[in-house]
């Protein structure tokens, strides 16, 4: 078998890193704009990235559960690289909630960390989807990797309605849900606006991240396969006739 | 009269685990009546062809058909009950009695577990029935695994190493069974190193050399 | 061929039989379950009160983790030539999957009695609103059996698979914590169950599918 | 011949070889211990003073439970085959005895700074007194290494021995588990804790003792 | 010149296990230079007389004396490194590679390494001792057995079925170590249904039937 010559395609595509550019500035604007609150002051601002990024992050992980479904379904690796860029930044999103709230936490608390229901279980979750992406390095075979995945990445959402609603069945330190409720809303309006902006530009960003990740799964892929292709060692040839009688 | 189809077709098949190759573009074709025989060294990848033909070994090209089934595709598993496959080493649950063990495999094909104790009987174990496999000799193990065989009457034989570690009473009793098969228009594929054995059980047979097929 | 049914029973007979044959749940995990629950006085120091504040959340937490032990040691104590001849045989995977939970659903049962009884005598434990422990009990062995033989059906699959099993276990195995411990908290508070419970059945409801729709790839793979 | 501490040393490097491939310990049970110190608090309730009082106990009873698990496993999953030429290789039993608890030994130690930290994280545990800590780790590994490596060896014989591990392990963790406990707390209200040092460090040369004397007789049975 | 003691003596032995008589009244001494062939049925005790052999199988009755050891006694464990004993099942630890198998074995017995290595490819497996030898084949995984016996160099050699699962180079192996030992005033049991194959290579044989020795 002769070495097939392959090329693989540079990706071109610029406007992903556009988008994000442009909704992490309106981000950025829209939280300075927006006054101090009256009891925390200038800290109010980090709610603005904080909460987007977790409620990003269960957006994330709950697409990484769908395409996983749809892998088991359709057997089509094209699901099982939506749901790993999914998981991926879902897991950014996770990291970037959770640190954010721990430099909150320092200020507001007192401590960086402290035991609390929804905090373990974010950490937990965080942990959870690390460790599917250390699965995912753990085996060459694509399409075992993409079942042994894809049945993690359906089980693990449970993560996020125990995140969600950990503060409802502990009352402890973190903040209760003030929009994700079915109460009516108690908030200043130009927060809420405020909140509504960087939650859209935050979802906007996600989606660009999963363009170029998703892209660049793609050509992951096809290296892989290039190189389970290329010419291995032939396994019986390890073996050969035995030396007998060696001085004796 | 139109032509049987194969009972399977292999066509330039190969097999991969980690970073070797096992098997290479092996292209074979076994028809209805065929007792194949394959030789070949140690670690050449007799047993890996075997679990191959049991579409029980996933490939990494190439495409295999058995009884008519793509091994690839879920057909496959509609095809299955009627493959015959006896590895190296007996498949028996060691806390089970043999009656226990065949009656399970039995129950499985939806037969009665009288079918077992008279497969049992078949292989001369009746007065072992009741015996543990794990207190069981390795041939006595051995000889319940072709019991197996008698139980579900495959179409499609798959034996490897099937004379070893059996006595010259069973030996011929595995003979009976691959003549039978093959007989009704079934297929056996036998490996082994016993070549004069094989030579004279076997209709045609093979050499397979560092993964490729001679 | 036999039904679904038929041929998760014949699974299920299988275990139960090799499990009567070796005794290990009987032998080594049951009373390992139960000198756990006897330790933790002598560890956590002997305080009445707060002995049955914590009773029902350390029996539990036992009960989860050797739980999974026990269906995770019955499955994937079987060898490759075994696996062979099982997927040769016809049954449906998803059938034997329901077939080994079966089994260890049934010793997860037994074993939350015992160590249930072993708890009340050791930490003065009330019963007041026990009628929703056979329930809970259940669920809980339910959820357990089958999430044990899912994460026993991956290590099986090979060494590299082996680290999804605390990967599942930890998410899955909380919601029926949770939801085990809260129902009869609930209860004695004179407020309803009834969305712990409902909590504890999709979730055993989300098992169930996941062990169907895994089953046939895990037998596949190896 | 080789000399008995060359011999132990050789098992140890074969089964710290063997779980380095199979990465048991490394990702199964590691992280179900962890996981077990999670639903500690998610189960018994989040009351932060109280989860400060049980911590130092939970963590002990985890340690405890899964030490021993993790030395039976380590064992108990040789062949017929391994054995019978382990028994030919003309390897003093009790070096081989020796050896095995001395992997598990290490693995433990691992183990047990690992839920550690976990503990001191979750259960804000005041670290006062805490230079006896690294005597404790070090004696109760120890002492969980041989138990297990003693319970595996029975249970390795065939099945009707395994009904005594349980006989074995309750009577001789409990002193081990006290111990452990009681040290810290007489360090942290300014008693002495050298009883219960002593008294753990009797239990491991009983321990030793009773591995040393039963490896020999053990190894011939099956 | 005095006589040469004899490698092991079987006096009157007679094994059970649970409830059934595995070995009956066995009288047999194995002298010096005897390369010994057992025949017999399936389950008629083969395995069990070179477990006794081998020291490793409690007897009911009768007394066993090997390598000048009475096997019941502790001197037993003194003599038990001279032992080279083959079984059904491969004995290796699946998870090491088969170097590493062979490493520990040879520094068991205070030798270096390098002798496992040179061991492994006088078996013709030097090019896969660093495969696992759970991916080895079984065949290979037999041939890494004898590999075994070539580190030791036993004077008694205990082999059940050595032949199977072995391609024809490897065969010569067996026969090769075989005469070696032999030839060096050892012994040698060979247990086998391959009649032909051993009567040529052992210097007198013997059958057991229902436990009892022909
Ligand atoms: C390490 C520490 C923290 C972590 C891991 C964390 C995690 C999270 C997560 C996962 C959410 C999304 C909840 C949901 O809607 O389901 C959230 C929301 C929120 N967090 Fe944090 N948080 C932390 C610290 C803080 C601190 C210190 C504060 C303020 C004092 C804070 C205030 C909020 C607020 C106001 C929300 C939005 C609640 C809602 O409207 O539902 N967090 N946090
Ligand atoms: N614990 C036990 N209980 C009952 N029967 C037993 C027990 N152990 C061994 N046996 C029986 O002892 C007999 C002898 O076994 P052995 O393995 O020695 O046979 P063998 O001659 O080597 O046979 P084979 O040719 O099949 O290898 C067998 O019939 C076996 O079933
Ligand atoms: N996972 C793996 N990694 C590396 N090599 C492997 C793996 N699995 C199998 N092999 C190799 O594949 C080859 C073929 O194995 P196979 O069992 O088919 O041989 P075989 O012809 O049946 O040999 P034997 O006569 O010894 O039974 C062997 O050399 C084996 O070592
Ligand atoms: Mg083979
Ligand atoms: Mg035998």
């Amino acid at each position: 078998m002769t070495p097939r010559e392959q090329t693989i395609e540079r990706p071109t595509s610029v406007w992903p890193w556009i988008t994000m550019g442009v909704a992490g500035t309106v981000t950025f604007i829209a939280s300075m704009a927006v006054g101090p609150d009256a009891v925390q002051g200038q800290l109010s601002r980090i709610m603005y990235v904080h909460v987007p990024a977790a409620w990003l992050a269960y957006l994330a992980f709950f697409v990484t559960m769908a395409a996983s479904a749809m892998y088991l379904w359709r057997k089509d690796l094209a699901w099982d690289r939506r749901a790993a860029s999914s998981a991926e930044i879902g897991v950014v999103f996770t990291g970037l909630a959770i640190g954010l709230g721990m430099i909150w936490a320092k200020p507001t608390w007192g401590v960086w960390w402290t035991w609390d229901a929804r905090l373990t279980l974010t950490a937990i979750m965080f942990f959870v989807y690390l460790g599917y992406l250390a699965l995912r390095r753990t085996t060459t075979d694509l399409n075992a990797r993409a079942k042994r995945s894809a049945i993690l990445g359906v089980l693990a959402v449970v993560q996020v309605p125990l995140v969600h609603f950990s503060v409802v069945w502990w009352r402890t330190l973190h903040q209760p849900p003030t929009l994700l409720k079915p109460e009516p809303i108690d908030m200043d309006t130009s927060m809420l606006v405020t909140l509504g902006i960087a939650v859209v530009s935050f979802t906007v960003m996600y989606v660009a991240m999963m363009f170029k990740r998703i892209e660049l799964a793609r050509l992951e892929d096809e290296i892989t396969e290039m190189q389970q292709t290329a010419d291995v060692p032939i396994a019986g040839e390890a073996v050969t006739a035995p030396a007998l009688e060696r001085g004796a | 009269m139109i032509e049987n189809p194969p009972v399977a077709r292999l066509d330039g098949v190969s097999v991969r685990a980690g970073n070797v190759q096992i098997l290479r573009d092996i292209d074979l074709t076994i028809d209805p009546g065929d007792a194949l025989g394959v030789f070949g060294a140690n670690g050449a990848g007799k047993t890996t062809i075997l679990r191959v033909l049991a579409t029980l070994q996933p490939t990494a090209t190439g495409s295999v058909e058995v009884l008519g089934a793509d091994a690839t595709a879920d057909e496959r598993f509609t095809v299955r009950p009627r493959i015959g496959y006896i590895g190296h080493v007996p498949a028996l649950y060691p806390e089970l009695t043999l009656a226990e063990n065949l009656g399970f495999f039995a129950r499985s094909r939806g037969l009665d577990e009288s079918v077992a104790a008279s497969a049992l009987a078949d292989v001369g174990l009746a007065g072992a029935a009741d015996r543990r496999a794990d207190r069981c000799s390795h041939g006595m193990q051995r000889r319940a695994e072709f019991a197996r065989i008698l139980v579900s009457s495959p179409v499609f034989l798959l034996l490897d190493e099937p004379h070893s570690a059996l006595d010259a009473d069973a030996v011929d009793l595995v003979d009976a069974i691959v003549h039978r098969t093959v007989d009704q228009g079934g297929a056996a594929v036998l490996v082994s190193h016993d070549r004069a054995r094989v030579r004279s059980l076997a209709t045609r047979t093979v050499e397979i050399e560092g993964g490729i097929l001679r | 061929m036999i039904g679904f049914g038929s041929q998760a029973a014949l699974i299920a007979r299988r275990d139960i039989l090799r499990e009567r044959r070796s005794g290990e749940v009987l032998w080594v995990t049951l009373p390992f379950g139960a000198i756990a629950l006897l330790l933790v006085p002598l560890a956590v120091g002997t305080d009445a009160p707060m002995l049955r504040q914590i009773g029902p959340g350390i029996f539990w937490v036992v009960v989860m983790l050797f739980g999974v032990f026990i269906s995770i040691r019955q499955t994937s104590s079987e060898t490759d030539a075994q696996r062979d001849q099982l997927a040769l045989s016809g049954l449906d995977p998803a059938a034997v999957y329901f077939g080994r939970a079966l089994a260890s659903f049934l010793f997860l049962l037994g074993f939350q009695l015992v160590l249930g009884f072993v708890t009340v005598v050791l930490y003065d434990i009330s019963l007041e609103g026990w009628l929703i422990l056979p329930l809970t009990f259940v669920i809980v062995a339910a959820g357990l059996s089958l999430l044990g033989t899912l994460a026993a059906g991956i290590v099986a699959t090979g060494q590299n698979a082996a680290a999804l099993v605390p990967l599942l276990v930890a998410p899955l195995s909380i919601p029926l914590l949770i939801g085990a411990t809260q129902a009869l908290e609930a209860l004695q508070l004179g407020r309803s169950s009834l969305t712990w419970v409902l909590m504890m059945i999709v979730t055993v409801i989300v098992l169930a599918i996941a062990g169907v729709l895994s089953a046939q790839p895990l037998q596949e793979t190896r």
